[in-house]
This record gives C-alpha cells, structure tokens and sequence, in this order.
C-alpha cells in the first residue's frame, strides 16, 4: 500500500522547509550582485522611485488599505477579550485566566483554534457564494475604517465624502450576511440571512438620519473636517448640539452591529447560530471577527462624529504654554541644555526609579510573585514603557500622540458599554424592533434635522 | 393516611351515577371509586363535570392498565368542592381489541394521556382525533406495558420471585416458550396454555368481573 | 398477542442504512398519515414550510422536537413529537421492588429530584397505610422547599436566557449552587438525591447541613431579587412576555394542566392546599395566584411562590419535633393488594402516580403522572400565530422538564 | 396602534445593578488550586477497593451490577486465563438483548430479536479468525480486516457475532468498520478505484482525474458504476504522492496516472480486463 516515495519525499519535515528557502536565498543574492554590478540595478530602483512618485495616490492608498486592515486583528482580539471579562465580571464569574496573565492570551487562543479548526463544507450547498460570503462581510466592515481620523496627520484616505463613503462600504456587510444564509442548505440559516436583510435596512435609514445634524452643523461630510471643528474643550463637541442624534445614532448603530438588543441575524436561542449555523473553522472566525470589527467601527464613528474625535477633553496648549513648553512640541525644538544639571539625573534616576515603582506595585497586587521576580519583571516592563514613550515622541509630533490615546480611549469606551448591554439585556422580537425603527427613531430623526436646520438658519439669518 | 371526611358526596355520587356503577362507589382511604363499564364512560363523565354540585372540573390522571384478566382504564378527577380524588375505573376492556370512547369532547387535555395509553397498551379511544404512538418509533409493532410483553432480557426478572434461581442455558435460538405472566389474579393462579385464568390465586386484586365482560367470557 | 415480525424494518435497524444511502435530495418519503390530525397538518398550502425545532436544539429544555408549519416567521401550526428520552421508567419500576422505584423514579424530574423520588414513597405508605415519624415528616417538607426554590430560580435564568439575557442564569444558578451543596451536605448527593425512603428519610439533620442553612437563611433569595431587579421592570424584558401565550380558565382546566401556568389563569389549584399531604395542614403558607394567565404572569407566579417557600421554611424550622427518621419496616416488603393515587405540589405542578400493589414485592403498575407531560401540551394550541421567537418564551413560560414528560 | 413606550429609567436601572456586580467578589471556585470542601456524607465516589495485598478486591462477580436499581454499572472483567470474556451492560429499552454471564459461567446469549432479520452466515471461518486473534477487543481492525477477507465484506451478522466474542460493544466494531475506506458491508463489487484528495495530490492534478474516472465510470464517488463492475472511492495517499496523483485499483497503486489513461482504466475495468495489461 505505501506509494513508491521519492528523494524529496525522504527529508524530514524540517529539511522541506529549509531547503526551498536556502535555494530561494542564493538565487537572490546571486541576481542582486549581479545587477548591482552591472549598473542595471541602479536604473531600476530609479524607475521604480519615478513611477512611485508619479502616482503616490494609489500607493498611498494601498499602504493605508493593509495598514487599517492589519489594525482591525488586535482591535478585534482586544474587543473579544474585553467582551470575555466584563460580561463575566457582570455575571460573578472570573472570567478567562488560564492562558496569560488573567486570560489575556484567551482571544489570542480563540483564533487560533479557530484557524485549526477544519472550515467544513456541507453537501447541497452553493459552494462559491457559501466560500465568499465571510470574505464579503469581513472586508466590507474593515475597509470603512480607511475614512475615520486616527489621529491629527494619520487619517487612512482623506476623502471629502468620508461619511457616504462610510454608509457605502458598511451597508455591503449585510449582503455577505444574506449570502451565507441563503447559500447554506439549512432552514435556520435562511431564517437569519432574511431577518438580517430586513431588519439592517430598517435600520441603515435612522443610523444615515441621525448623522445629517452633524453634517448640517459641520457644513462638509470630510470626517477630519468635522472632527477639527470640533477642537477646543469638551464643550463645542457635537454631543452637546445633537443629543438626540446621539441617542438614535447609537440605538441605530447597535442594531447594525447586529448585538444585543437587537441580537436578530444570530440570536442563539431562536436559530441556533442564525446565518452562520454551516460555517466552521476560519470562514466562521471571518464572521465573528467581523462583528467585532463592526462593533468597533460604530464606536469609532461615534466618537468622531459626536465626542470629538482625537480631540482631548481640554485643550492642553494653554496650560502648556504657561509653564515654559511652547506646543506643538517638536523634538527639534526641546533644547536639552536648558535642564542644567538635571540633565545628568535623567539617565541615572528614572530607570531605577520606573523600575521600583513598577516592582512594588506588581509584588503589592498579590500576583504570589517573590521580590526578585518581580523586580525582574518590573525592570523588563519600565524599559518597554520608556522605549516606547520615547519612540512614539519621536516618530510622531506630541499632539499625534495624544491624538491616539484619546480616539482610542473613547472608542473602546464605547465598546465596553456595548459589550455591558450585551450582557445586561434579553432580545427584542424581529417585529418589535422594526415597529420601533419606523415607528420611532425615523420621526424623531427627521424631527431633529428639521430642527438643526431650523436652528441654522435663524442663527446665520437674524442674528449673526 | 386520612379517611374520607365528606360521606355526603359518596352518597351523591351512588345515587347520581347509581345506574352506571357496577359496584357501590366505595371509599378507598381519601379516594372515592367508581367502577364502570366502558361504554358509559362518556355520561358519566359529563355528570361529574357538568353536575352542579359535584363540578369534578379537573383531570387530574387519565391512564390505561393491565391486570392480565382485562384492561382498565382509570380516571382521576378533583372537584374545588371536596378535597378527595375520585376514581373512575372504566374495567372489563377485553385484551385483544380494548376499546373505550374517547373523553377528548370534555378535556382536550386528555387527547395526549389517550394516545400514551393507546401507545402502551394499544387501547383505541374512539373519538380521539390524533390517536398514534407517542414515545415509540412510528413503526414500533409491540405494546410495551402489556403484561404478555416480557423484557427479553434476563437480568430484568425481578427479585420478586424470591432468590434468583440459576437460568438453565437454552440451546441457541431457543426462546423461552411462554414467559411468566405476572396477572392481578394473585400468585399461584392457575392460567391455562393461552393465558387465560383457570383459578383465582391469593391475594387476587382482580375486580369483579363487569356483567357484560362476564356473558362475553361463558 | 404480539403479531410476529415478519418482514418489517424498524427504523434503526442497521441493515437499512447500509444499503440504501440517501442522497441529500430525494426526501425519504414520509410516513402515510395515520390520524385525522396527522393527515391536516402535513398538508402544505404555498408559501409554507416545516422547521424542525429539533431534538437538538439550545433551547428545547432537553430532547423536545417542534414539528412547526411556518408561512415566513409566523407559525401556522405545530406539532411536538415526544418519545426521545423515553426509558420505559414504569415498565422497569414493574420489575424492580418498591425500593427500586425510588431510584428510577429519582432521575424523571432531575432539576427537583426531591419531588420525583417522594412519588414511591408516597405511594407505599398509603398502600400501606403507614404512619411516618413527624420528624422525618418536618424533614421531607424542609427538604421539598429547598428544593422548589431552586428549581424556581433555575426557571426563571432558562426564561431569560431563551429570551437572550445572559446574566439571570447565572445568578439562577448562583443562587441553586448554595441551596444544593446544602442538600448535599444533608442527603450526599448533589442532583439525584435519592433521600427519601419508604417510612421516613434516609438520614437525619446533620450539623455540616443545618450550620449551611442556617448563615445562607440570613441572605436567602438574594441572587433572585437580582434577578428580578435585573428582568421585572425591564421594558425589553415585559414587552417579550408580556400579553404572550394567554391562558384563560376554561382552556387551562380543558388541557389538564397544574402548577403555576395553572394558578396564572386564576384557579388556586395546588395541591398543598387542595388534596392536603404530609404536615402541610399544619403550616400556614398562601397560594398566589394571578389572573391574566400569561408569560409574565407566570414568571411573577414563581417569584412569590419562592416568598412563601421561604415562610414554610422558617415555620418548619422552629416547629421541628425530635424523634426517630425512619419506621420500622420488614426487610422484604410485600405490599397487600391495594390501589392508592399519590399526588405531590412539585414546582412544575400536580406529580401524581397510581400504585397498584398485587402482594408480592413488585408494584403490578406505576403510572407516573407529570405535570409538564399535560403543560406541554398547550404549547400546540398557544403557538399559533405568533412569531418564531415567541415559541421559545412560551415554552420556556411553561418550564417542561423532558426527563419527567418522557419516563 | 399598541405603540411601544420608549425604553425608559427600568433599563438603565438594569444595566447600573448589572454594573454594580462587576465589583462584588466573584463566586467561581477556581478548582485545580482551590479544591471545594466536600461534605462528609458524599456518596459521589466511586471506589474499587484494594486490599493489602495490592491486587483489586473485585473479581467481576457482577453482584453489584445486577442490584443495582437503575443499571448504570456497566462492567466488564477477565477470567483467569486473561481472555477480556466476561461483559455487563445496561439493557436498553424495552427488548434490547444483554449477555448473561453472571458468576463466570458462559452462558449461552439471551436471542435478540433485531438481529433476528438477517441472513444466516456460516460463522465456522470467523471463528478461526477469532481464536487466531485470541478473542482481544484491541485486534478489532485486524479481525475485520480478515473477515473481509474470508467473507468478501462485513456482514452485519459477523459483526454481531464479533461483538459477542470479544466483549467490544456492536457500535464500538460498528464505527471501526465504517472510519476505515478499504472496509465496506456491501457485497464485494468487481473492482474499486480510489482516487487520494489530498492537497498534493489536488495541486497535481487529481481533481482531473477524478472527474474523468467519474464521467467514465458514470457514478459519483462512493456509487457503482451503472454496470455494477467498479466502484468509485476516496483514500488518502499519506503524503506519499510523487509527481503525479495516487490512484490505487483494488489495492495497488498505479503509477504515473493522469486524466488521460484515467479513462483507459475506467474501459479497462468494466471490461474485466485483469489488471496486468493495463497501461
């Protein structure tokens, strides 16, 4: 029975591997040297720089494509875990804790699983539109995050129609939904891919409704327009003009994610797993991944278009200018010398200083952990901290870094509490909600637009 | 355990439903018991539930039973008026084609507790309007609870019949010609080849026989 | 009797699935319908379809399958088949001694066991006549309580959870966890647990047990009020349930049903009060009962029922006479021929059994009467018309336990 | 028109309980460090006792087994000349069969009446094979292999009668039967072709070859081909597919195969060609 094996067949596992590679290595270098040599190499890496130069766009957008997609990976481990932990505090239950500090590896975990696990075709069913529908969704719900500004300089694509851009690209995530319910030869499946198409498109009306005051106040639909007009303090955010377009956009948005309340497409108890019942292994990881992504995206763009953005609560200038540091802080202009003697202290005390700090809270927190390991620990992490605050600093101008750490800290704040409603509150029937949607959030939608635009011109006409 | 309080519904029922009853009704400790023939299973029924003041409005048990002789069906109904169960046994059901109408027309609750009896002991409740099996396959042939249908398997002999005595082996696809038929005739009757009952044992529990179950059976 | 078997394959026989694979498209021909009903529903008019609520399915309370006729999301009719977890319990009580009884009965309703396994018991003593020690009594009815509790709060976190919440289930549990390890602590057992005997209870209170009860009666049902606070005002909550799955009086009498669905309609129907057993005359406790008999009835019904199981419980224990646990019993019990209906107030309902004793030591028939066996039934006349999320809240509303509804 | 009330103060009152729990003391029992007491009068354990001696006290008489109420103990022991003989199981519902077999004497089988339906097979052959294997449940594979051998294919009979012998329960035997591809209980059919759909053998080209075997062949796979001479099947070639897709014909493996000659094979076969003269 055993096939007549070859000499390749003969090396062990490794030797597979590694011998492609070595061939792969010296062909290369074997070719580099002898382009460099005769100079065409040269004229090459000149051609490619001119083209490049030519049409920057394009590149610019590729880079900004991978680089949003590669984000979204940790966001979506990040979101998973946060949904682990706090629905589990909530219920008086641990939580993950086995698999890295207090479970943080869990999601990691997960998705590996999920990528060994053996994505499963059942007979009867419609073979590409059942292969792609994971891919449709997944990339639809991360290719939205392109317009949302990160930060002051880091904005994926600067497009003047950030937001229709945006409704766009998030709206094709529910065909992926009805493809994977109508492709999959199963009852249930069919079941959840309709209410998804049902219920998404009464809800995209009151989510697309609720950003028109923003958009009426902002004057542009350029989501890094509209973020910078709402700089300065807490108080000319947008949240404080729209508030009940707050309210619908986020009671919209939770529909679209598709979370609990309105848990429809894949409500567990009624459709045992809704349109993704067939898919196993990574095709069900594409789905689960991309309702997080989702969940995180609907955040973000609340926060961008109500809680201003990457802006702080208040504006730090003012304060920074009065104790000596003229903003924005450029690493050029920070003149070392004029800290005198303290600038000999600074590579002496503060490493040991982080260190103990960072020792003694890790040995206080009763991680069972004995003096020295934790002083270890402590030294290992003060360096990273230091590394990376330092690193950041210099890549990025000062405001770029608070940029991201306020855009970042409200967004996930947001998906905590979405990920707290998941775990507090029971389902909504299929009927019930689409009666709210066009029952409630559409009027009280077209009310507030009226009224901002109301309000807009009585403010441009008779009083400026 | 407690005796019957209120004698004054045993008299009503005796002398409500005196027609029917094969026997006196009779207080058994806190039951009242009735034993009737089948075909008036439905006028006494609604007697007892449309009567004004007997109002036996809740179905507390509908069941079918083997006794090995004939089959029974038993009834038991609560009334808010007094606190005791009332028994009705509708005997003499003979055991190749028991028939009984059906109480379905008074409580739809009982088309379910019909059909476990029609599944168990094959006892056609005419009128019933889904009589089929309800915990066996669709193409089950046997009735489980009849007394002629033995557990093939030894082990479930029960210890009743005093110390397990050692099983002489059969010769392969041998079956045990005729396996012991435990009737409510008491132990020690005397049954004949078919099953039939020769001689009442001690202790028999068998009811007097229904008058028309006994014309039937000379 | 039994006609001899000719040439009929069962269904899982294993010689036919060898032979004739089906291929994923042709529909294995259904069965000729037998019966009026059978032959009116599975008849299909345009635009509708059956869905198989499977035997395997989140939220079916255990091996259920809903055959259901849908026209979209609305139900046009159902039909439940029964019989997947049919282990022939009265057929092998037949066979065992009375002491048997109690173990097989044990495992029927497994989230009360303490009810399920007293059926036996019950029974024998009538049939026997016998008078249980009024300790061991006091005991059965602590024991009993304990264990309503816990199956109440278990029913109202499967409620919340077929409705989507995920918190009230664990609270539930929380809540089942502590009364549990007491029973164990008291019985050994943490589930089954096989406490009861013929003539009393198997052992008496112990301190491990009584010191358990006594710190957890300080701050008893304090996971269910979290429960309720989290689900009783809850807009989402009272809309799923409420004005769903309407029971009126005349329809709950009809269908045979007990317990609370029953009392939610407005019938005070409890056994405790209405067939009085055991030292329950002796006790004062009031049966709440509500009148608009639907979801969210219900789920209040058993909210209070576990008020007045906590009042039982504190009267038990200050009235709690000592004495012996058990009754003096011969070794081989051989029960006189008799026949006796025992019924018990169990938290799904009226859990009744008929006992026919023959004289020897095996019951002659054991016919388990289960409250949720009757409830069930009004999931079929309930359901029509309502949309496919609203079967799960009506049948978690009606909590059927499938251990005792298939024997 | 039942309009429904806005969700009001109730839900936000939900979520702050549902928020104020976060911070109370979790009830998780973290079990491998934390061990919860158990109460002296647990009866959960089951034990097999030794005795000083250090051998096992029971000697599988089976008492315990048959007292017990609800049959849940499922045994099974040696006899002293160390054949696995001896087994006692649960009954199962209603009519199943179980072996007798108390106090170690080998009683004869109690006739089941489900297997009653099938045909009658000479067991004389089988038993050679069982004996040769020493009656062990873990030769299972070897024991239906052979029986294939001597009887073509696995009749249901044999299966049972394997089950009897050995102790191994009948769907124990059952799904080794069925989780191995050269084991099949139909009746043998001329030939079978099997085509390895492993990646390398795809990336070689044997999606090609298989829809060729399958046009000509004109069945699926896992089908007969309409004359009932081959069957179509699956293996795997365990990664040994050298430069070209593993196709084996009634066992052996045929080298260098392609669509091409795939459909010479599929002719050659039908024709009942031995196997030597094929390309």
């Amino acid at each position: 029975m055993t096939a007549a094996s070859n000499s390749q067949a003969g090396l062990s596992t490794a030797g597979k591997i590694i011998l492609p590679l070595i061939a792969i290595i010296v062909v290369v270098s074997v070719a580099g040297t002898i382009l460099w040599v005769t100079g065409v190499g040269v004229s090459l890496a000149e051609w490619t720089l001119d083209t490049g130069k030519a049409n920057i766009e394009i590149l610019r957008f590729v880079a900004a494509a991978t680089g949003v997609l590669l984000f979204t990976i940790p966001a979506a481990f990040v979101i998973i875990y946060m949904e682990l932990k706090i629905i589990a505090q909530m219920n008086l239950r641990v939580g993950p804790d086995r698999t890295g500090p207090w479970g943080a590896l869990a999601s990691l975990m997960a998705g590996l699983k999920v990528l060994s696990k053996e994505d499963y075709t059942p007979r009867g069913v419609d073979v590409p539109v059942f292969t792609l529908a994971p891919a449709v969704t997944f990339l639809a719900s991360v290719l939205t995050l392109l317009v949302i500004p990160f930060a002051p300089g880091m904005i994926g694509y600067e497009m003047e129609l950030g937001l229709i851009y945006f409704f766009a690209a998030g709206s094709l995530g529910v065909i992926g939904l009805m493809m994977a319910g109508w492709s999959s030869f199963n009852k249930y499946s069919l079941l959840g891919g309709l209410r998804a198409a049902a219920a998404v498109i009464s809800y995209e009306l009151p989510l697309i409704l609720g950003t028109f005051g923003v958009v009426l106040l902002a004057g542009t639909l350029n989501l890094g327009q509209i973020v910078e007009n709402q700089a300065g303090g807490i108080w000319n955010w947008y949240a404080w003009q729209q508030p009940l377009a707050l309210g619908i956009f986020f009671i919209a948005a939770t529909a679209e994610a598709g979370r609990t309340p309105f848990d429809y497409t894949e409500a567990d108890s009624e459709l045992v797993a809704g349109f993704a019942t067939e898919y196993s292994g990574m095709r069900f990881g594409f789905f689960f991944f991309a309702e997080y992504v989702n969940v995180f995206i609907l955040s973000a763009l609340t926060v961008t278009l109500f809680l201003g953005g990457y802006h702080g609560i208040l504006d730090v200038d003012p304060f920074l200018s009065a104790i000596g540091v003229e903003t924005p802080v450029e690493l050029s202009n920070l003149d070392p010398g004029s800290l005198g003697p303290w600038l000999l202290a600074i590579p002496f005390l503060v490493p040991p200083i982080l260190t103990l700090a960072i020792a003694a809270l890790l040995w206080m927190i009763k991680t069972g952990w004995g003096f020295i390991k934790s002083l270890l620990v402590g030294f290992l992490l003060a360096n990273l901290l230091v590394g990376a605050i330092v690193s950041i600093w210099a890549l990025l101008s000062f405001e770029a870094l608070m940029g991201i750490v306020w855009f970042m800290g409200k967004s996930f704040a947001l998906v905590g509490l979405f990920v707290m409603m998941r775990g507090a509150y029971p389902r909504v029937r299929i009927d019930q909600m689409m009666n709210f949607a066009w029952k409630w959030l559409m009027p009280a939608a077209l009310l507030n637009i009226f009224v901002t635009a109301g309000a807009i011109i009585i403010v441009t006409e008779y009083l400026s | 355990m407690r005796r019957t309080t209120d004698r004054r519904s045993l008299q009503h029922l005796d002398e409500r439903l005196g027609d029917h009853l094969v026997v006196p009704a009779e207080a058994m400790g806190d039951t009242i018991e009735l034993v009737i023939a089948p075909a008036s299973v439905p006028a006494v029924m609604r007697a007892l539930r449309e009567d004004g003041d007997l109002r036996y409005e809740l179905l507390a048990d509908i069941c079918g039973v083997d006794t090995g002789l004939t089959m029974q069906v038993v009834y038991h109904l609560w009334s808010p008026l007094s606190p005791d169960w009332v028994r009705v046994i509708a005997d003499g059901l003979s055991r190749d084609d028991p028939r009984v109408p059906s109480i379905t027309f008074l409580w739809p609750g009982a088309e379910w507790g019909e059909r476990e009896a029609y599944d168990m002991f094959g006892i056609e409740f005419e009128g019933n309007r889904d009589l089929r099996r309800i915990y066996m396959p669709p193409d089950y042939l046997a009735f489980p609870l009849r007394k002629d249908f033995a557990l093939a398997d030894d082990a479930s002999r029960g210890p009743g019949e005093g110390i397990r005595h050692m099983e002489t082996p059969l010769p392969p696809g041998e079956v045990r010609a005729n396996p012991v038929i435990r009737t409510s005739a008491g132990a020690g009757a005397v049954l004949g080849p078919d099953g039939e009952l020769l001689a009442l044992g001690a202790g028999s529990i068998a009811l007097p026989e229904a008058p028309d179950a006994a014309e039937e059976r000379a | 009797m039994t006609s001899d078997r000719e040439q009929v394959r069962s269904l899982d026989d294993p010689e036919i699935m060898v032979q004739t694979p089906a291929t994923i498209y042709d529909a294995i021909p259904p069965l000729t319908p037998r019966t009026e009903r059978e032959a009116e529903f599975y008849q299909l008019e345009d635009g509708e379809m059956f869905l198989n609520l499977g035997p395997q399915h989140p939220s079916t309370h255990g091996v259920l399958r809903v055959v259901m006729k849908i026209d979209g999301e609305r139900i046009v009719d159902v039909d439940p088949v029964l019989g997947y977890l049919h282990r022939g319990v009265e057929k092998i009580c037949e066979y065992g001694d009375w002491h048997h009884a109690i173990s097989n009965t044990d495992p029927l309703e497994y989230a009360a066991s303490m009810f399920s396994e007293a059926l036996p018991v019950l029974a024998a003593e009538q049939l026997l006549d016998l008078e249980v020690p009024r300790r061991a009594d006091y005991i059965r009815v602590l024991a009993w309580e304990l264990n309503r509790i816990s199956s109440h709060a278990l029913f109202i976190g499967w409620l919340a959870l077929d409705l989507g919440g995920l918190t009230p289930i664990l609270y539930g549990f929380a809540e089942r966890d502590e009364i549990v390890e007491m029973l164990a602590a008291l019985t050994g057992q943490k589930l089954l647990f096989n406490y009861m005997r013929i003539g009393g209870v198997n052992g008496d209170l112990n301190h491990e047990f009584l010191s358990r009860l006594g710190d957890w009666m300080s701050r008893a049902g304090e996971h269910i009020n979290g429960q309720a606070k989290l689900m009783n005002e809850n807009e989402i909550f009272v809309n799923r349930t409420k004005g769903l799955g309407v029971l009126d009086r005349e329809t709950a009498l009809g269908l045979g049903m007990s317990g609370p669905p029953l009392r939610a309609t407005g019938v005070p129907y409890d056994v405790r009060r209405a067939h009085p057993y055991s030292v329950y005359p002796e006790l004062e406790f009031d049966i709440p009962t509500r009148s608009d008999g639907d979801s969210y009835a219900r789920y209040l019904l058993h909210i209070e029922e576990i008020k007045q199981s906590l009042r039982i419980i504190d009267q038990v224990l200050h009235k709690m006479p000592d004495g012996p646990v058990m009754a003096k019993l011969p070794r081989l019990l051989r029960i006189p021929p008799n026949r006796a209906f025992a019924a018990i107030e169990s938290p799904r309902g009226q859990y009744g059994v008929y006992a026919v004793s023959d004289g020897s030591d095996q019951p002659f028939r054991f016919r388990i009467h289960d409250p949720s066996f009757f409830n069930l039934q009004a999931v079929g006349s309930l359901s029509e018309g309502q949309v496919l999320a609203d079967i799960m809240a009506i049948m978690a509303s009606l909590d059927p336990i499938m251990g005792g509804i298939d024997k | 028109m039942r309009t429904d009330r806005i969700p009001g103060l109730a839900i936000i009152k939900g979520m702050a309980f549902a928020v104020r729990q976060v911070f109370r003391p979790n009830l998780t029992v973290r079990y491998p460090e934390v061990v919860n007491d158990i109460s002296p009068r647990h009866r959960g354990r089951l034990i097999l006792l030794y005795d000083e001696a250090g051998s096992l006290k029971c000697e599988t008489c089976f008492q315990c087994a048959q007292a017990c109420p609800v049959e849940c103990i499922d045994m099974g022991g040696a006899d002293t000349r160390n054949r696995y003989h001896v087994h006692w199981g649960a009954a199962e519902q209603y009519a199943e069969r179980r072996e007798e077999s108390a106090l170690r004497r080998s009683g004869r089988p109690v006739p089941d009446r489900t297997f009653d339906a099938f045909e009658r097979i000479d067991l004389a052959p089988l038993d050679e094979i069982l004996a040769a294997e020493g009656h062990r449940p873990r030769r299972a594979l070897a024991i239906l292999e052979q029986t294939q051998g001597a009887y073509g294919h696995l009749p249901v009979a044999a299966l049972q009668h394997i089950a009897h012998q050995t102790g191994a329960g009948y769907s124990e035997l059952y799904g080794i039967a069925t989780s191995y591809p050269h084991l099949h209980f139909e009746p043998a059919v001329g030939h079978i072709v099997r085509v390895c759909r492993c990646t390398g053998c795809t990336l070689l080209g044997g999606g090609r070859v298989l829809a060729a075997f399958r046009e000509h062949l004109g069945t699926d796979v896992g089908g007969v081909s309409p004359d009932g001479a081959v069957r179509l099947g699956t293996t795997d070639c365990g990664g040994s597919s050298s430069g070209s897709p593993y196709v084996e014909v009634d066992g052996e493996a045929l080298p260098k195969s392609s669509a091409e000659d795939a459909a010479t094979i599929a002719a050659a076969l039908r024709a009942n060609v031995p196997q030597g003269e094929m390309a």
